[in-house]
This record gives structure tokens, sequence and C-alpha cells, in this order.
């Protein structure tokens, strides 16, 4: 999809063009022969999601660039085919059918948000191509689909995380502002059904909209409640580093506040700026893994990840790209031990992942779980003068 | 109603509750000032295009993006904030003009809704411009006096809500001094009222126009750029504000400037009153409801023109 | 070829013809999906235009009756056991009985009035679905029974293809009858001038009210069908953005015209999967050639290519 | 002074002007009379540059205009009072005088805004009023005096006297022919022909969009054939 095959890439697009113009559709037929591996992908590179999509997109590029430098897999190169939904189902939908129909793809590594992943998912297990899901939630995985896996800890495990770590503090009364976007109404709702197994007491509950910019109505109102002992955003996007300078602004922030990983990525802390101070997350080892001890397995993964992405993408990395990489991995290895660009056979290779070592965690999947992860792959984390901590297990 | 009589009279005896009910409501009050000021903003850079044109501008929206990302952009980059919020006007002054000469005038006499699809092309087309010569992040600016809140009564107001508060007055103001107390004002006024005769006086109706593209843009600029340091900006937060400027200019009542701005601070005091009195769940509902209920009352708005035939 | 176009036997067996040969130029089955989307949208599209080429009047909610179409179609077989073609013609009828009671206040506004009415009618439609989690699984959508008309589930792109096509020939035919009725007769008068339609005795706002109704129903029909062929359902497809999008394939497509229409869903549906070769300037693309069109074209492009062929003569 | 050659107008397919021809010599009152739907008010539209012309030439003081956009044919000296009045409805009268001097930059508009007053005293009493609340008498002086305040070398009134009452359209000629006095040139569209053509010094008359003949106003005046067909019985 680089630069050496923008001749071809060309010569399709004015071919496609003509074909619209004069027959309405016909003529786009595919480009390429079977020299090569064909991957796909379906990102929200634009909308609301880019800040999922694009690091995806660029890691996703970067590595197919890498591994094709250095050979390919099993001696033939990999063809990455991304299209940008833009955040709309609907637009994802009908990219899954162009990558299964038309580009003829072995597998697919994409669907930046639950919303784009669950209305691609029928196209994927109708036709029995692999979907690595980059997307958060807990159902994309849960019940287990054939050929549907992801890379992301789902929103249930962070809920946990955090729970965990209020009832080491011995915390249990606990408010709750969410997004009502997919990210943030999956995490509620998963946050809502796990809490009574750590004890935890849900006492206020305030929901803001994507696109809101002002939170100080809501948070107001936790303020207001009696017995709040620590405040939960489930959130992505602009929306948490809103509540979280709206928390400061309201001299709220002698309550402790937790936000999700959907906010591990550093322009968090650049937009919240000085408000950010204090706020804990559960999130991969990623974004600390110049702390990590070398002992860490994860260490060497991660420390040369987000130096290629720095170095390639000039912005800071962000956890999100790591799933695609992740995913990205999974499936170069499961082709290799496949040894075959089989849809078929690369499914039943992913799902025999053991102990791969990624930016996320160590994964270990098998036919009833089809993420691979377990709580030990968060790191509680805290913001302090600006950049990400460890914290000190119990505290 | 026993149960309510005995709430009431707790809630008297309460002082302290009826304290901190105040100041929470003082905090609602202020935060939908500050929001409403915004869209109050949004609604007439609607007004005032519509005012000279009859066009109603969707690509609104994108002026305050420009605003916010422009300045950001130019800030990063070494500029002085002041003289990077002049860049991003004249920037959006430029859009505003080429928008209007090259989209808009030459779609000259085309029916009301062909000329709204092309305001949404413009948007479409001035979001995916951003997408490119920008980025697709979140970016903030530093806010223009500190971030320290100031405590009134009990609400924390950032110092940043006064200037969006006083940034929306003096724009406010200095429109109304320009419609109101200047010929050229007043020609834009006679443009909307009646082209014909606007032409048949002198007046350059096709200069007017521009005009009041190149002054919509810049106020939607000064909108963004007062509001980026509270709310965050990026290249697409522009269909949001049109759609709530565009709100807020009907329930004023379209065409009155006036009414852009009640009509703005109206529904930011809706949408958090909303949030925080009824539920932050269906606050966007509850405004809604709010401008339809308005609307069946009084159909032209609350201060819309009352329309005087247009022969 | 003018008369083509205004003989409505002549536009629907031309439309026959073109659905019939299509498949034969596809080389696979992407763009049977694609062409579906199209029949599908274009049903909406026709509906939406009874509304506003006929009647004149806008609306920036009509995405809300997609949804509702879709939502019906998604919670009939999920959470009440119902069938999927009865959940589609309940959702048609909850969709024509809302427009009923809420087109009546709505429709005495006027105008840009009638147009943030709307707006706001569909921003509450589309929160209460993204809200109400429970029954509609909330701003993640949930999946959609596959359609089973007489034991035969109709899952392939082909079936889909052959369906869709139908549904739009229906609608197609309907709407181009409707002039021919007592309706339809008196939309011409009123889309003449609505004082001169109020002289003569029509009942103006009944008449507005009618072709609300018929547009509701049109776009939910529209939207169950979308939500069968995808197997779900997510909030965006009642959304601002989607209202946005139908009514500009109907005014792109040319006002009135019900071939317009048909074209302007072609438009708009593939443009973006054409201009993916285009990566990120995409938008930029679109938004071109949106004004371009309607700077050079704009009464639509079905009017302005009739109008062309009228003045080659 | 003004010097139509061959002037061609249509609206779409329909060709209302085909090929007019007319002069008005400085000074004087000219008046163009004709049948509803002869092309008076396109002439009126297309002179000042707000009606697009297919063929033919305006010449004005000797140059060329008729490519020249509204607001320079007003700067030259070209204002048109309308058909049908055109007020600025929702501006004050005061606001609509002030309009009609937009194209000037000179010290005398407060001059002229009072002369016009001491024309109409009626506007100068409703001065603070919308022009949108006149009565149509009142609307009617108020354009006239708005386009007086353009300074016209060249004044186009197009049917000042339309819809009002015999007393008011005595009123307004009455106005007109106090123009001459102050050295104004007009041009004047009347319904009304016989009244026209009393206050003024030539006439044309134009059918489906030609000038079928044109003299003295006082020769129209006796012309049979204009009796007939424009004037009445008497």
């Amino acid at each position: 999809m680089k630069i050496h095959n923008l001749n071809q890439l060309n010569r399709r697009a004015v071919g496609c063009l003509l074909g619209i113009s004069v027959f309405g559709l016909a003529v786009c037929g595919p480009a390429y022969a079977a020299e090569t591996i064909k991957i796909g992908s379906v990102l929200s590179i634009t909308g609301p999601a880019s800040f999922l999509g694009d690091p995806e997109d660029r890691t996703l590029k970067l590595y197919v660039d890498k591994i094709n430098a250095a050979g390919g897999v099993a001696g033939k190169k990999i063809e990455l085919v991304v299209y940008d939904d833009g955040g709309d189902a609907n637009k994802a939908r009908t990219f899954a059918t162009r990558l299964i129909e038309d580009d003829k793809v072995v597998a697919m590594v994409g669907g930046s948000t639950t919303g784009t992943t669950m209305a691609m998912i029928p196209a994927f297990e109708e036709a029995k191509v692999p979907f690595i899901s980059l997307a958060g939630a807990i159902e994309v995985v849960d019940p287990v689909r054939k050929y549907v896996f992801k890379t992301p800890h789902t929103d249930k495990m962070a809920c946990e995380k955090i729970f965990e770590n209020l009832k080491q503090r011995s915390f249990t009364k606990v408010a709750m502002i969410s997004g009502t976007d997919g990210f943030g109404a999956s995490m509620r709702a998963q946050c809502l059904k796990v809490a009574g197994d750590y004890g935890i007491q849900i006492v206020a509950e305030e929901t803001y909209g994507p696109r809101d910019t002002d939170m100080t109505a809501q948070l107001t109102k936790i303020k207001g409640t009696a017995g709040v002992q620590a405040v939960v955003n489930p959130g992505f996007g602009q929306g948490p580093a809103i509540v979280t300078r709206n928390y400061a602004q309201l001299g709220m922030s002698g309550t402790p506040l937790y936000q999700s990983h959907g906010v591990a990525s550093k322009s968090f802390i650049e937009l919240a700026g000085p408000a950010a101070d204090g706020v804990r997350l559960p999130a991969a080892a990623l974004l600390v893994g110049d702390k990590l001890p070398d002992s860490d397995p994860q260490k060497k993964v991660v420390v040369e990840y987000k130096q290629a992405y720095e170095a390639s993408a000039k912005q800071p990395v962000s956890t999100f790209g790591g799933h695609a990489y992740d995913g990205l991995f999974i499936l170069v290895d499961a082709i290799k031990g496949a040894n075959s660009a089989d849809s078929g056979k690369v499914r039943d290779e992913i799902e025999k992942t053991k102990g791969f070592v990624g930016t996320g965690g160590i994964v270990t999947m098998s036919p009833t779980d089809h993420l691979g992860l377990d709580l030990s792959a968060f790191r509680m984390l805290e913001i302090k003068g600006g950049d990400w901590t460890l914290i000190q297990p119990g505290s | 109603m026993r149960h309510w009589r005995r709430e009431f009279s707790r809630r008297h005896i309460d002082i302290g509750g009826r304290y901190a009910s105040m100041s929470e409501f003082l905090q609602f009050f202020f935060s939908g000032l500050t929001v409403g000021a915004v869209y109050a903003l949004v609604a007439l850079g609607f007004t005032l295009i519509y005012n000279a044109s009859d066009v109603v501008n969707f690509a609104q929206g994108e002026f305050v993006m420009l605003g916010g990302m422009v300045t950001v952009f130019a800030s990063a980059a070494g500029v002085p904030l002041p003289l990077a919020a002049l860049i991003a006007i004249c920037v959006a002054v430029a859009v505003g003009l080429l928008l209007y000469w090259l989209a808009i005038a030459p779609a000259r006499g085309a029916s009301a809704v062909s000329i709204i699809i092309i305001t949404i092309g413009a948007s479409i087309f001035l979001k995916g411009g951003a997408q490119v010569a920008f980025d697709k992040q979140f970016h903030k600016l530093p806010s223009f006096s500190g971030d320290a809140p100031i405590d009134v009564l009990g609400a924390s107001i950032l110092p940043q809500s006064f200037w969006v508060l006083g940034g929306t007055l003096a724009a406010v103001l200095i429109l109304y001094v320009f419609l109101e107390k200047t010929l050229v004002g007043k020609a834009v006024l006679a443009t909307s009222a009646n082209r014909l005769a606007a032409r048949l006086v002198g007046i350059n109706t096709a200069t007017i126009m521009a005009l009041a593209f190149g002054g919509s843009a810049a106020i939607g600029a000064i909108a963004g750029i007062l509001v980026t340091p509270i709310t965050l900006t990026s290249y697409d937060v522009g269909t949001m504000m049109a759609l709530k400027g565009f709100a807020a200019a009907m329930l004023g009542g379209m065409g009155n400037p006036l009414g852009a701005v009640v009509g703005g601070l109206l529904l930011g005091l809706l949408e958090t009153l909303g949030a925080g009195y009824v539920s932050s769940t269906y606050k966007d509902g509850f405004a809604f409801v709010m401008i339809l209920v308005i609307l069946f009352a009084m159909p032209q708005g609350l201060l819309g023109r009352r329309t005087v035939d247009r022969v | 070829m003018t008369t083509l176009l205004n003989n409505r036997y002549a536009i629907l067996a031309a439309l026959a013809v073109v659905i019939a040969v299509l498949p034969f130029t596809f080389p696979s089955n992407y763009y049977l999906r694609v062409a579906s989307l199209v029949w599908v949208s274009a049903f909406a599209a026709i509906g939406l235009n009874v509304l506003m080429g006929k009647a004149g009047q806008v609306s920036l909610g009509h995405a809300a009756f997609f949804g509702i179409g879709a939502y019906s179609a998604a919670i009939g077989p999920a959470h009440l056991g119902l069938p999927s073609w009865a959940s589609l013609a309940i959702g048609a009828c909850i969709s024509g009985l809302l427009a009923y009671f809420v087109g009546r206040p709505i429709l005495r506004l006027k105008g840009h009035y009638l147009a943030i009415a709307t707006l706001g009618f569909g921003v509450l439609i589309a929160l209460v679905i993204t809200t109400e989690s429970r029954w509609t699984g909330g701003p993640d959508g949930m999946p959609v029974a596959k359609l089973t008309v007489f034991g035969w589930r109709i899952g392939t792109a082909y079936a889909w293809y052959w369906l869709s096509a139908a549904f739009l020939l229906v609608g197609a035919w309907i709407a181009l009858n409707l002039d021919d009725t007592p309706t339809g007769r008196a939309f011409l008068a009123l889309h003449d001038s609505e004082v001169a339609a109020r002289v003569v005795g029509i009942d103006v706002a009944a008449l507005k009210l009618r072709a609300f109704v018929i547009a509701a129903v049109y776009a939910s029909i529209a939207g169950s069908l979308l939500a069968m062929m995808n197997g779900f359902v997510n909030p965006d497809l009642a959304g601002f953005q989607h209202s946005v999008e139908l009514v500009t394939m109907v005014v792109l497509g040319g006002l009135g015209s019900i071939v317009g229409s048909i074209v302007g869903a072609a438009v708009l549906v593939v443009l973006p999967q054409a201009l993916t070769v285009f990566q990120e300037y995409e938008n930029l693309m679109l938004g071109f050639i949106i004004i371009v069109s309607m700077v050079f074209m704009r009464d639509g492009i079905v009017p302005m290519i009739s109008k062309l062929i009228a003045r080659a003569r | 002074m003004l010097e139509i050659d061959g002037l061609h107008s249509a609206y779409g397919r329909i060709e209302v002007l085909k090929g007019v021809n007319l002069q008005v010599q400085a000074g004087e009152v000219v008046a163009l009379i004709g049948s509803n739907g002869a092309g008076k008010t396109t002439l009126m539209r297309a002179l000042s540059g707000v009606q697009p012309i297919t063929a033919g030439s305006i010449k004005f003081l000797g140059e060329r205009i008729e490519r020249l956009p509204a607001h320079a044919r007003v700067k030259r000296g070209v204002v048109q009072s309308p058909e049908g009045r055109h007020v600025f409805a929702p501006l004050s009268v005061e606001d609509n005088l002030s309009l009609g001097g937009y194209v000037r930059r000179d010290k005398e508009i407060e001059a002229d805004r009072q002369r016009v007053y001491a024309m109409f005293p009626i506007l100068h009493e409703k001065r603070h009023l919308l022009a949108g609340g006149l009565s149509g008498g009142q609307q009617q002086m108020l354009a006239i005096g708005r386009a007086l305040m353009g300074k016209p070398k060249l004044l186009l009134l197009d049917e000042p006297s339309l819809g009002l009452s015999p007393l008011l359209v005595d009123q307004i000629l009455a106005a007109i022919a106090a123009l001459r006095g102050d050295g104004v040139t007009v041009l004047l569209v009347e319904q009304n022909a016989a009244a026209a053509l009393e206050i003024s010094d030539r006439g044309y008359v134009i059918e489906t969009g030609r000038i079928a003949f044109s003299d003295k106003a006082s020769a129209l005046l006796s012309d049979p054939k204009v009796k007939n067909a424009y004037l009445g019985f008497e």
C-alpha cells in the first residue's frame, strides 16, 4: 500500500472512477495476483474515534513495511488494505464486505470501536475470515465467536482493576460519571455489574454526551452527594480530559478520580494539564515501558514499539496503536505457524496463540478465550508531574 | 401532597442545604452562561449571513474550528498568542470570503435548500481540509489569565469564562453599533430587507454579502479562540457547534441579532440546568423539547422578525 | 429521452432493466452489497422526496423514522419474538402514526423553523435509541435476526440484491402513480402556490401531513430492510448526519424527481467507496464534489440532464 | 443625455424587449406609456442594471453603461424609484433616506434630506417610524424621496402613482413637476398616461417590447390613437 504500489493504485483508482461513471459500479476488479498475503483493516481513522484509528493506522502501515523490508512472512510479502469508516458502523459494514468479497483478504486486523466491530462481525463470521478486533468492550469476545478475536483489555477488566485498587484503599462509596458513547456506556454497564464483587456501592451516577464541552453541572451534583469517596469516569476521547479539568475547577481534587484505559495516551495528560495530577487509571505496560524493571518480560517489546512508533509518527505513543501492533503480530505468527495463507488454518493458529508477548500483555488464547489476557496485563498508574508512574501494589 | 409539604418545610429549615442549593444553582447558571455564550456567537454568525443573503450557512461551525485550530498551531509554531489569534481570525475571514465568492455567489438564484446543501458540502470540505492541514488530535490553548477558579457565592468559575462572556458581549455590542449606527451596517439590513431596492440605491449587494460572510467568519473564529482553553478543539468540532448555533438562532428568532444572543444563552442554560436538575442523560433531549415547545407557542422564535411581507 | 424521463412506465421499465443487467457486470459480491445499499437508500430518498419535492417541506430529522424502522426489525424478533417481516410492518405503522401525531404541530412551522423542529425531533429519537440500552443495546447497537420468508432464510448478497431492488421498484411505482391520485394532483397545486391551493379548497395542512406520513413510512421500511440486510443496527442510523445524508440525496438528485432520488442515493453511496483511493483526502473530495455539483446543477442532477437533453433537441 | 439603442431583454426564453430605441435630453421630463406587459418596467430595470440585457446599448452622458453593475450606474447619476414602492420595511424613514445617499460621499446629504422633508412633510413627521408601517402613499413618497437622495442626474420613476388616491396622485405629480425646476431629468413610466403626459415634455408609447411611436407630449395627448388606447374617453 506504500509507494512501490502507487502505480497500480493509481491505475486502479482511475479504473474504478471510470467504472463508476460509465457503468455505475463495475470494472473495479482486484488489482493484485496472489503472490502477496492480503491483510485487511477497517479503522476509524477520521471521525470521533480518530484518536483510536489514527495511531492504529500508522502502526499497521509502519510494521507491514518493516515486515516486508525484512522479507515478508513465509516468503511472501504482506499487502495491507486499509479503509477508513469515519466511526460509522454502516460504512464499516460495507468495507467489511469489500475486504472479504473484493479484496479477498486472508484476515482482518481492525475495527477501532465496539460499534463498528459489532457491525462487521456478521460479515466475517459468515465468510469464515478471521477478524482480530481492536475494540474495547467485552461483548466482542463474549460469547466467543469462532472467527472473532480481540487484543485490547476488556472494559470489564478495567472496572475490576479499578475496583481492586479501591478495595485496597478501603473505599466503598463511589460515584460514576460516564460518557454516553459506546465505550463509556459499555464500561459503565460492566462496572455496575462487577461492583458488588468488590463490595463497591455506586452512590451517584451521571453521564455526559460524546461532544459535550462542559461537565461542571454533573460534577457539581456528585460533589453535592454525601459520602462519595472516589469518582470513576468510564469514557474516551476528549470527554475525560474535560471531566478532569472541571473536577479541579470545582475543587474536588481531594476525592480520588479514576479514569479508564480509554485515556491511555500522553495527549490526555497534555489536554487535562495540571488537573491530571493524582488521577489514576488502569493501563497497559506500554505507557510506562521505561519504568518497568528489566526483568519484566514485556519491557523489550514495549520499549521497541514506543521508539519505532514515535520516530515514525512524530507523536507520543498510545496504547491504541499498541493494540494494532499486537493484533498484527498475533496474525503474522499465526500465518507463520500455519505456513499458509488459508483463512481457516490461520484462524486455528490464532486460537492456539500461547505466551505471545505484546504491548498489552502476555496473550494466551484458547477455544473459550479469544482475548487471552488476564488482570495482570493491566498496571495501575497514577499521573504525577505530567507523567505516568506505576503505583506500588496495595497503595 | 402531605409528603410534598414535609419536603417543602424541611428545605426551609435546612439553611445549610439552601445555601448549598444556591451555590449549586449558581454553578449551573455560570456554566450554562459560558456554554451559551459560545452558542450565541455561532448563532450571531448564522444571523449575520442570513440577514444579508438569506443563506443558512451550515459551515458556520467550521469557522469556530478554524479559530481554535489555527491559533493552536500558530502558537505551537512560536507565534505569541494574541498574534496567533489575529492570524486565526484572518484565516477564517479569508475562508469565509472564499466560501462566498467560490461557492455561494456562483449559485445565485438556486433554491434555499440547494444552497444549504452547498454549505453542508463546504462544511465537509473544510473539515476534510483541516484534517489534512492540521491533524486529527484534540488540542488545547492556555487560559488567557490562568486556571485558578474564582469563587462566586460558592460557585467556582474559571477566569476564562469571563473572557468568553466579555468577548461575547463585546462582539454583540460591536455588531449592534455596526448594524444600527453605520451606513454600511444599515446597508446590510437593507440588503436583507429588500435586495432589489438595495441595488437600486447603489448598494453593491455582492460586496455586502461578502462582508457578511467575512464578518460572520470573524465572529465564529473569535468564539473558537475564546472557548478553546475551556472546551478543547479538534478538526471536527464544527458540526456540533453548527447544530447548537442553528438551534439557538432559531430559538431566538432567525434574523434577529438580539434573538441570536438570547437563544444562545437560553440554550446553554437549558442544557446545564437540564443536566443539573433533570437528568444528565436526557439533557440534550430536554433542551430540544423546550425548543419545540417554544416554537409551537411562538412559530417565529422568541424575538423573530414579525414577518413584514416581502414584495 | 426527456419523454422517457417523464413517462412513468418507461422509467420503471428502464429501472427494471438496469436492475436486471447490473449483476452481470459485477466482479464480486461486494458490488451487490453496494448496489443493495443504493436501492435501500433510494427507497428512503424517494419517500423523503414526496415530502420535499412535492409538498415543499424540509425535514432535517428524517433519519429518526429510518432508525425506528431499523430498530423495529431488531427489537421485534429479539425481544418480542415477532417474525421479521411483521416487525417491518409494525415499524412502518409506528413511524406513520408518530409522523401523524408529531406532524400536526410541526408542519405548522415554516421554512427554517420547520427544519429546526424536525431536527430536534430527530435528535430526540436518536437520543432515546442511544439511551434505552435495555431494548436497543445502547450506543454500540444490537444484532438483527435474519429475515425468513416462508421458511426461506434470506442471507446471501444476491437474495438481498433482488429483495431490495423489488422494494425499490414497488416504492418507485407507488410514488410515480401518486401523481394520478387526488392527493397527487393536490400536491401539484400546492407545489405551484400554497395560497392558490388553499383558494381552490385544498386542505393544505392535511396534505402536508399526508406527505410527512408517506415519507416516514418509506424511511421506516428502508430502515428495516437495511437492518435485516446488515444483521446489525446502531444509533447512527437515526442520527443527524444520516438525516443530512438523506436530504442531500434528494436535493443532489433533483427535488421532485423520482429518478433523481435514485441517482442521488447512488452518488452518495458509491462516491465514498470510490474516494477511498484518495485516502485522507476523501472528505476533502466529497465536500468539493457536493459543492461543485450543486453550483453547476442547482436543480439537481436529473433535472439538469433532462434540461440539457431538451436544449440539445 | 440618455440614448438607448436596440435594447433586447428576455426572461428565460420569453423576449420582453425587442429592440427599444429611446432618447432623453438633459432637463426633459419624458413619459413612457404603454399597456400592462408591454415592457415598461423591464426597460426601467434594464436601465438600472438589475435586469440583464441580451443585446443593444445604453449611453448615458456619452458613455456606454450597459455593462456596468447597478451600483456603478447609481454612482453616475441614474437613480430609480421602482414600481411597487420597495422601501426598506424594517428600517426607519430616516434610515431609508440615508441609504438613498449610500453612494454619496459629499457634505450636502443632510441638506438634501431636509429638502425631501420639505417636499413631503409627512415623512418628516414620521421620520423615526419604520417604513413598513407607512401607508401606501407615504411609502411611495419615501421611495421617491430616497431616489432623490441619490442626487440623480436622471431620475427613473416607475409607476409613482400606482394604487394611490387621486389626491395623492396630484400631490406626487406636482412634486415631479417641481423637480424639473431643480434641473433633474426624469424618465417617467405611468399607468395614468394622461396625467403623466400633462407634466412631460415628450412621450414614448411602447407596445409589446418595441417603441410604437413618440412625439411631443401635447401632440400625444391629442393623438386619437393614443386617446383610444391609453387615455380612455374623456
